[in-house]
């Protein structure tokens, strides 16, 4: 942990312009991401979590978005936001790259595979077509598709679903980036195949030391993955820290709930799926206290008037949440633990598969 | 202090706040594209620039109070002065109103003929799609001979067997016209129907008359709005070009065409006889342009965000 | 668009009856004051016939013709006759309203009227064969070859047995049409007609070439280029609905007395564009229509340019339903239809919305038409001028009539207005139509009934309806034929294919007849003036509303150019440019 | 793909038959014929005689079996009924050339600088030039070609702006090239609705497209602007636009009627509406079938085009 942070978000916040007002989309969101780690970040659909990941890959299309002053991403100690264009195209695709949630959509249907390929490495590394070519062969090789030779010269309506997000991750890794965006990767594929790339992400992550950033809203993916985890809810992180502490120890209501939302085999008595009531704030005027506050099931008075202070707990785990304020009556705090307590009922519940399951 | 304490960090109320008001107000998908349109400032001004047409159609034949059926040769031609606010035309009728009893006939032939158009073309498009196979070989054959036949030839039968006037005009312009509206519909129903909103919806046991009313009517709707937007235009150019050629209306019935093709006739001396009308034409094609723009911009749920 | 100009022209004009020409009494009269005489021979190469300073080039630009059929048998509008002028030489040609003898040197025709023999001139074709007589004994046997169905064919029927051969009767031998030599044509005919000659001048009776015709097989006619020339000019280039260029014909018998070395004739569809290019130099002559009219009339009154005015041999009226089963079932009635004749004044009419273009109609025959050497409408008074003036804007006076009418059929009523008639009307532009409303006022404001105007823009809708009689009123024109009233009297003959309001008088027919076999010019003119009489002011079949005219801007450097009456619109062969 | 091809045109023929079908017996069904102006006056024998050559007192079913007999035996509809021993195959000859000319250089002026200004105006997105082009096609496109073409020849022809013909036509050596001046007005009356219609499709079609996913893709492999609408927008989309351009281009056939009239071009458009208020029917069973054959042969290409833009989309592969 003493490693230099590859990639360092601070206070990012991004907006967008609509009809109906300002959206605030991401609202101070702060994290990093060292080399060879994996970073999940989780949330509901809506909650800022892909907004975030495009703002790093400068993706956020202006005039409608904005970035506001004062976010940074800084990556080797530079300002991303502040690159001019051509350091800006440098970094994406060369530096840091991206998987997007639907191949399907985000393959130019018109264009072959392997142009697509060879697009992107051509543009960042000065190798001739020809070569590209042959390297963008061994790529798919790499990402597991059979064929490659012929595969290369189809189009992406020719492949199937889980095909197509291999062949999407053969570009994300065709310039050997240093930090992988990978915004739902899985969750257009069907249980199996979400496994085998999910394992192959992996195993680039651990190969080639890119630091991962993943976006999901699927604590299962996270669980056999992840190093570090951020959950997002409403343009905010409401709790990040270790893999371990956020599964066993989560700190924060939502988190819990989350979790609670998520089906275990190992449920025995029939407990019902624990959705969470309600629908996530308006962006457009959040709330002035915390944004959960009128779903949660330990909603102080406190919680609708002021933003909730930052807690931390062990190395790196911190939330933010009035309920672990010093002064809060133990009667509330005790309603939460018995509830963590019920809810997380057997700790191996996410780590069962952890060694055996991708093979 | 412990009470002040006791007091914050209280459990709220649940029962005074219902977690799904915080939801953003969920804004129907005709509200949203109402709103879209009125932040497009373009559009409002076409559609007050219609409202003000239409209204002038209403009310301008009479605003003068000058003779505009009358031919009076004895003040023909007479350049604008207070009497004649846009001058008389060639047989001494007043061209301020009757510029805007053009407006009205070119107006409403373009809108009932379009309306007719887009309901013809939505039955026949929606049996097509609905029966299928055979029928559908067929009608669609009807349709593509349709097209292939020169409108010219078609409106001329039809103007010829049914005689002039108002009616057979209106027939003539929207069985000219609907194949279009007949495709459309057909591919978006055939489209709709493979959906898997509706198959769910089905397999969830809805009836047909709920399947098209919840999903494919509203689903079309935009369409045919946008559809109908479009054709206006195209039909005022059509019944223009008919009135040129002289087997539009033929007098004393009259529309911003014949204005036109009378018009062009007097052009070399009376530029305003040509003028005003186009302009009025060009005026009122623009607005439905325009507004047919900001309705497919509204309309397109893909920019929704 | 053409095709509605053309439609127009043969509804206006008849087959050869030109569309413009000399009316306003005599001949044409050009304010250019051209009075050149043909035959006479240039004096100088630099002077034109009246000494005038001829400018180096002579090249004419025009418009090109319309030309239907380049095949001289099929030829019935005079857009085909005005190209058979410049390149065609017939037995006759029409110069300042007179004929001349073009093909023929000299003819004599026999005391019974029934023999016409021509001495022919020696003249070439274009390719350096001599006309022969037999060429035009050629053309009698092709027009009246029934497989062609020529639509003149019926002006060689005067000749003995003509209408026989054409019907398959007897054989061509027996037909009265013979080349004695080659330069002598002998005509018989089956009755007198004094007014034959006429008819021969027309591009129908030019001589063909055979061996030319079976060249071309089934196209020919198709191509001017095809065209062998006879004529002042020939052929030189030519492209369809474009242009044309013509060029002086060298083998042409009187080219000396031909100026111009080229006639360029070029399409121009806009009558803006036309005026356009005249006011530029680029076009030497154009028809006057419309406000132009204004305008040029007052340019040419400051010799800015010539004007050409003429009276157009072609008269409009309304003819009326005279059938009981008209729409009203009232129109049998003679004084019904006088009361609405008479609401509309010609002369009111053409100065309301003709800018007083045209010459007010109280007859049938138009001016510029002949009996004999004399000119029939300034002999024969027009027929309801005088009475018409008695019941001029007297509503009073026409409603008495009406009712007086509606009596004799035993509808009469107290409120007119519950009666309804209708008028079938007809126009090609917008502003023609509406013209038509005009009347409509005038009727409604004077008698108080109400008239249903429906006009048909299509010509084959309005010709049915017309054929169909649905009608009470309609508007209809009529351009002569030849240069005889026969050519306007004949239409209301019992029977007759253009007498649309199926008018049926035995007095008239009978005066028709008398006609026929009537020679004596004075004695014509008088049944000519009965029949007219009978026709408009008795029994009111028709109402006279004007008379066409010519009436043209003829560029300052172009004389002698004409617009004949008959034959085709325009006649180049006396045309030269002169200096300026 | 040539089976494919062969099956369309076979379907095309059934579709031609239909056509020339519906047309002959609509236009029987006319009240009055070609004949009519041109016998209306004649006395009855020739009359007769006249209505007989060309078999107008047969049935209806009888000419419309002589008319196809003719075109089966003959290949063609017979001659002109208004200009005897005329026959369209001979007009197309002629007129053919101009109408091609003045048809390519519409629509190459028209849809190039269409697409070009959309293209411009997409990428421009909310700036002054894509107002502009906004404006400038709505103008262009609500005004009636025949206003455009008087307002062209008033201002650009007379020597005040430019000194161009306001009529005519290259003929001769010149008709395929040359004579350029006479084609300048025309060309340009002819395509502002091009214009105005191409740069207002290219630009909603290209928003579509560059709010894709895929655009995206590409923004994120560090592809410049230029790159991207280069390589990935604008390929997919001229799909929607290819879709359009047959009828543009049957449509023009017919379309171009009072850009011919006003500048008096010898073109198919006028002799065909000529023929049609004529009731010319051998001209116009054969100006149709003509019309009908562009419009299915070009929407073949179109279908082969289509196959050639999208590879999603397999010709031949059933419906």
């Amino acid at each position: 942990m003493s490693q230099e942070s590859l990639l360092k978000v601070e206070d990012l916040k991004v907006s967008f312009h609509t009809y109906a007002g300002e959206v605030q989309a991401v609202r101070g969101v702060s994290f990093e991401v060292k080399a060879g780690e994996l970073l999940a970040i989780i949330g509901e659909s809506g909650c800022g979590k892909s907004v975030t990941s495009r703002a790093i890959m400068s993706l956020v299309k202006a005039p409608q978005g904005e970035i506001k002053k004062g976010s940074k991403i800084i990556y080797h100690g530079k300002n991303l936001l502040e690159m001019n264009q051509k350091e800006q195209r440098a970094f994406r695709g060369g530096e840091c790259s991206m998987i997007f949630q639907d191949a399907l959509v985000s393959l130019n249907p018109t264009m072959k595979i392997g142009r697509q390929i060879i697009e992107n490495i051509i543009q960042h590394r000065q190798i001739s077509r020809k070569e590209a070519r042959q390297e963008a062969i061994l790529l798919l090789e790499a990402v597991g598709i059979p064929n490659p030779e012929t595969r290369i010269d189809q189009y992406p309506f020719e492949f199937s679903g889980g095909m197509r997000q291999r062949a999407m991750i053969a570009i994300a890794i065709a310039c050997d980036p240093k930090i992988l965006i990978a915004d739902e990767p899985t969750t257009a594929l069907d249980v199996t195949i979400q496994a085998q790339i999910m394992e192959l992400i992996k195993g680039l992550k651990d190969k080639l030391k890119t630091a991962v950033i993943l976006i999901t809203h699927d604590f299962g993916i996270v669980a056999g993955s992840a190093n570090k985890v951020a959950v997002m809810y409403a343009g905010q992180i409401v709790e990040s820290g270790g893999r371990d502490e956020i599964f066993y120890h989560p700190q924060h209501p939502y988190t819990l709930a989350l979790l609670g939302s998520v089906p275990k085999l190992e449920w025995k008595n029939k407990q019902l799926l624990h959705a969470i009531k309600g629908t996530p704030p308006d962006l457009i005027s959040p709330p002035k206290g915390c944004a959960f506050a009128k779903r949660c099931n330990y909603c102080m008075n406190v919680c609708l008037e002021e933003m909730p202070e930052i807690t931390y707990f062990e190395a790196g785990h911190h939330a933010s949440c009035w309920l672990h304020h010093k002064e809060v009556p133990a009667a509330n705090k005790k309603m939460f633990q018995d509830d963590r307590k019920m809810i997380i009922v057997n700790e191996n519940d996410f780590v069962v598969d952890e060694d055996q399951s991708y093979e | 202090m412990n009470s002040l304490v006791d007091k914050r960090f209280e459990l709220a109320d649940q029962s005074r706040f219902d977690a799904d008001e915080v939801v953003r107000p969920n804004i129907s998908y005709w509200q949203d594209a109402w709103r879209r349109l009125k932040k497009n400032k373009l559009a409002l001004l076409s559609m007050a620039v219609l409202i003000i047409l239409f209204v002038m159609s209403m009310i301008g034949p009479g605003l003068s109070g000058q003779n505009y059926t009358t031919l009076t040769p004895e003040i023909k031609n007479l350049p604008p002065d207070s009497t004649y606010w846009l001058g008389t035309d060639y047989l001494g009728r007043d061209l301020f109103s009757r510029l805007w009893k053009g407006l009205r006939f070119s107006i409403f032939v373009a809108t009932v003929a379009a309306t007719l158009k887009v309901v013809i073309g939505c039955i026949y498009g929606a049996v097509m799609a609905y029966l299928g196979g055979f029928v559908d070989d067929v009608m669609m054959r009807i349709v593509e001979v349709l097209n292939s036949i020169p409108y010219l030839i078609v409106t001329l039968i039809i103007l010829v067997v049914l005689g002039n006037g108002y009616l057979p005009l209106l027939f003539a312009l929207c069985i000219t016209n609907w194949t279009s509206t007949a495709r459309m519909v057909r591919g978006q129903i055939l489209k709709l129907r493979e959906s898997e909103y509706i198959m769910a919806s089905s397999a969830l046991g809805a009836s047909t008359t709920r399947v098209i009313a919840k999903h494919l009517i509203p689903n079309t709707l935009s369409l045919i709005i946008l559809d109908m937007a479009t054709s206006i235009p195209h039909i005022i150019f059509d019944e223009t070009i008919l009135s040129f050629l002289g087997i539009g209306l033929q007098p004393p019935a009259f529309s911003l065409g014949t204005l036109l093709s009378a018009g062009q006739e007097a052009m070399a001396f009376y530029p305003a006889h040509l003028l005003f009308p186009s302009l009025l034409l060009c005026l009122l094609v623009l607005a439905f342009n325009i507004l047919g723009d900001g309705l497919r911009d509204a309309l397109d749920p893909q920019l929704r965000d | 668009m053409r095709l509605k100009k053309f439609f127009n022209l043969l509804l206006v004009t008849g087959l050869f009856a030109a569309s413009l020409a000399g009316c306003n009494g005599s001949a044409g009269k050009s304010a250019g004051g051209d009075t050149a005489a043909t035959g006479q021979t240039s004096q100088n190469e630099k002077k034109g016939p009246n000494g005038e300073t001829l400018a180096s080039e002579q090249i004419a630009h025009g418009q090109q013709f319309h030309v239907i059929t380049f095949d001289t048998a099929q030829v019935g509008d005079s857009e085909s006759g005005s190209f058979f002028l410049a390149t065609c030489e017939g037995l006759f040609r029409e110069n300042h309203g007179v004929l001349e003898n073009a093909g023929c040197e000299k003819y004599e025709v026999s005391e019974d009227g029934l023999t016409y023999t021509f001495h022919l001139r020696k003249n070439k074709w274009s390719d350096g064969v001599e006309v022969v007589a037999s060429q035009y004994k050629d053309t009698i046997e092709r027009v009246l070859n029934a497989d062609l169905a020529c639509p003149y064919a019926f002006f060689t029927f005067p000749i003995k047995n003509a209408e026989k051969y054409y019907n398959g009767e007897c054989d061509f031998k027996e037909v009265g049409v013979e080349a004695v030599d080659d330069y002598t044509l002998k005509f018989t005919l089956e009755a007198p007609e004094p007014y034959f000659t006429d008819k021969l001048s027309y591009t129908m009776f030019n001589p063909i070439r055979v061996d030319n015709i079976e060249k071309y097989g089934d196209t020919y006619g198709t191509d001017a280029m095809q065209i062998l020339s006879c004529g002042p000019y020939m052929v030189q280039e030519y492209t369809a609905s474009q242009s044309t260029v013509l060029v002086k014909n060298p083998e042409y018998w009187d080219a000396e007395n031909v100026y111009l070395e080229e006639i360029d004739l070029q399409q121009i569809d806009e009558t803006a564009t036309q005026f356009q290019l005249f006011e530029a130099d680029q076009l030497d002559f154009v028809a006057a229509s419309g406000d132009y009219l204004k305008k040029w009339d007052q340019a040419a009154s400051e010799g800015k340019c010539q004007l050409y005015t003429n009276g157009d041999v072609a008269s409009q009226f309304f003819s009326f339903n005279t059938q009981e089963s008209s729409p009203s079932g009232l129109m049998q009635n003679a004084k019904v239809r006088k009361a609405i004749a008479y609401t509309l004044d010609s002369q009111t009419f053409i100065d309301s919305v003709y800018n007083s273009r045209y010459t007010a109609a109280y007859g049938l025959v138009t001016p510029n038409i002949k009996v004999g050497d004399k000119e029939y409408r300034t002999e024969v008074p027009e027929p309801i001028k005088e009475e018409y003036s008695e019941y001029a804007n007297n509503p009073e006076k026409l409603k008495a009539l009406f009712h007086e009418g509606l009596k004799e059929l035993g509808k009469d009523t107290d409120n007119l207005s519950t009666i309804t008639i209708q008028f079938l009307g007809y126009g090609e532009s917008t502003i023609e139509k509406d013209i038509e409303q005009y009347v409509v006022q005038r009727i409604q404001d004077n008698l108080g009934i109400k008239v249903n105007l429906n006009i048909v823009g299509d010509f084959g809708l309005a010709h049915s309806a017309q054929v169909a009689g649905e009608f009470d009123m309609c508007m209809q024109v009529w351009g002569a034929d030849y240069n005889d009233p026969m050519t306007f009297i004949d239409i209301f003959r019992t029977g007759g294919s253009s007498n649309y309001g199926k008018y049926s008088s035995e007095t008239y027919d009978k005066l028709l007849d008398q006609l026929a076999k009537e020679q004596d010019n004075e004695k014509r003119l008088k049944l000519y003036e009965e029949a007219e009489t009978i026709l408009i002011k008795e029994d009111v079949a028709i109402k006279p509303l004007l008379y066409r005219d010519k009436h043209s801007y003829i560029n300052n450097r172009l004389k002698g150019f004409q617009y004949p009456v008959f034959g085709g619109k325009y006649e180049f062969k006396y045309a030269y440019i002169v200096e300026e | 793909m040539a089976k494919y091809i062969i099956r369309r045109l076979l379907e095309m023929l059934i579709t031609l038959f239909l056509i020339v079908t519906a047309t002959f017996f609509l236009l029987s069904a006319i009240p009055g014929n070609a004949l009519t102006s041109k016998i209306a006056k004649l006395p009855k024998t020739v009359q007769t005689k006249i209505i007989q050559k060309y078999g107008y007192d047969r049935p209806v079913i009888e000419r419309y079996v002589i008319t196809m007999k003719g075109l089966i035996i003959k290949g063609d509809f017979g001659e002109s009924i208004i200009r005897p021993g005329e026959t369209f195959a001979k007009n197309l000859k002629a007129k053919l050339p101009v109408t091609i000319r003045l048809s390519i250089q519409q629509i190459l002026l028209g849809v190039t600088a269409g697409i070009l200004l959309g293209i411009i105006a997409a990428m421009k997105r909310g700036s002054y030039w894509d107002k502009l082009i906004l404006v400038g096609a709505m103008f262009l496109v609500s005004m009636p070609s025949l206003v455009i073409s008087l307002l062209l020849q008033k201002y650009c022809a007379n020597g005040d702006i430019l000194k161009l013909p306001i009529i005519g036509w290259p003929k001769g050596k010149e008709l395929w090239l040359g004579g350029w001046k006479y084609t300048i007005l025309p060309t340009i009356a002819g395509s502002c609705s091009f214009i105005a219609y191409y740069s207002r499709l290219t630009k909603t079609s290209m928003l579509e497209s560059i709010n894709q996913e895929y655009t995206l893709t590409a923004r994120a492999k560090g592809l410049s602007e230029m790159q991207i609408v280069k390589n990935h927008v604008i390929r997919n989309s001229f799909i929607p636009i290819i879709t359009v351009l047959p009828s543009t281009v049957a449509g023009i056939l017919t379309g171009s009627l009072f850009i011919e009239r006003v500048f008096s071009i010898p073109g198919m458009g006028r002799y065909y509406i000529e023929a049609v208020q004529g009731r010319d029917i051998p001209i116009v069973l054969a100006g149709t079938t003509f019309y009908a054959i562009i419009t299915v042969i070009t929407m073949l290409i179109t279908d082969i085009l289509y196959g050639i833009v999208d590879p999603r989309i397999k010709i031949g592969a059933g419906k």
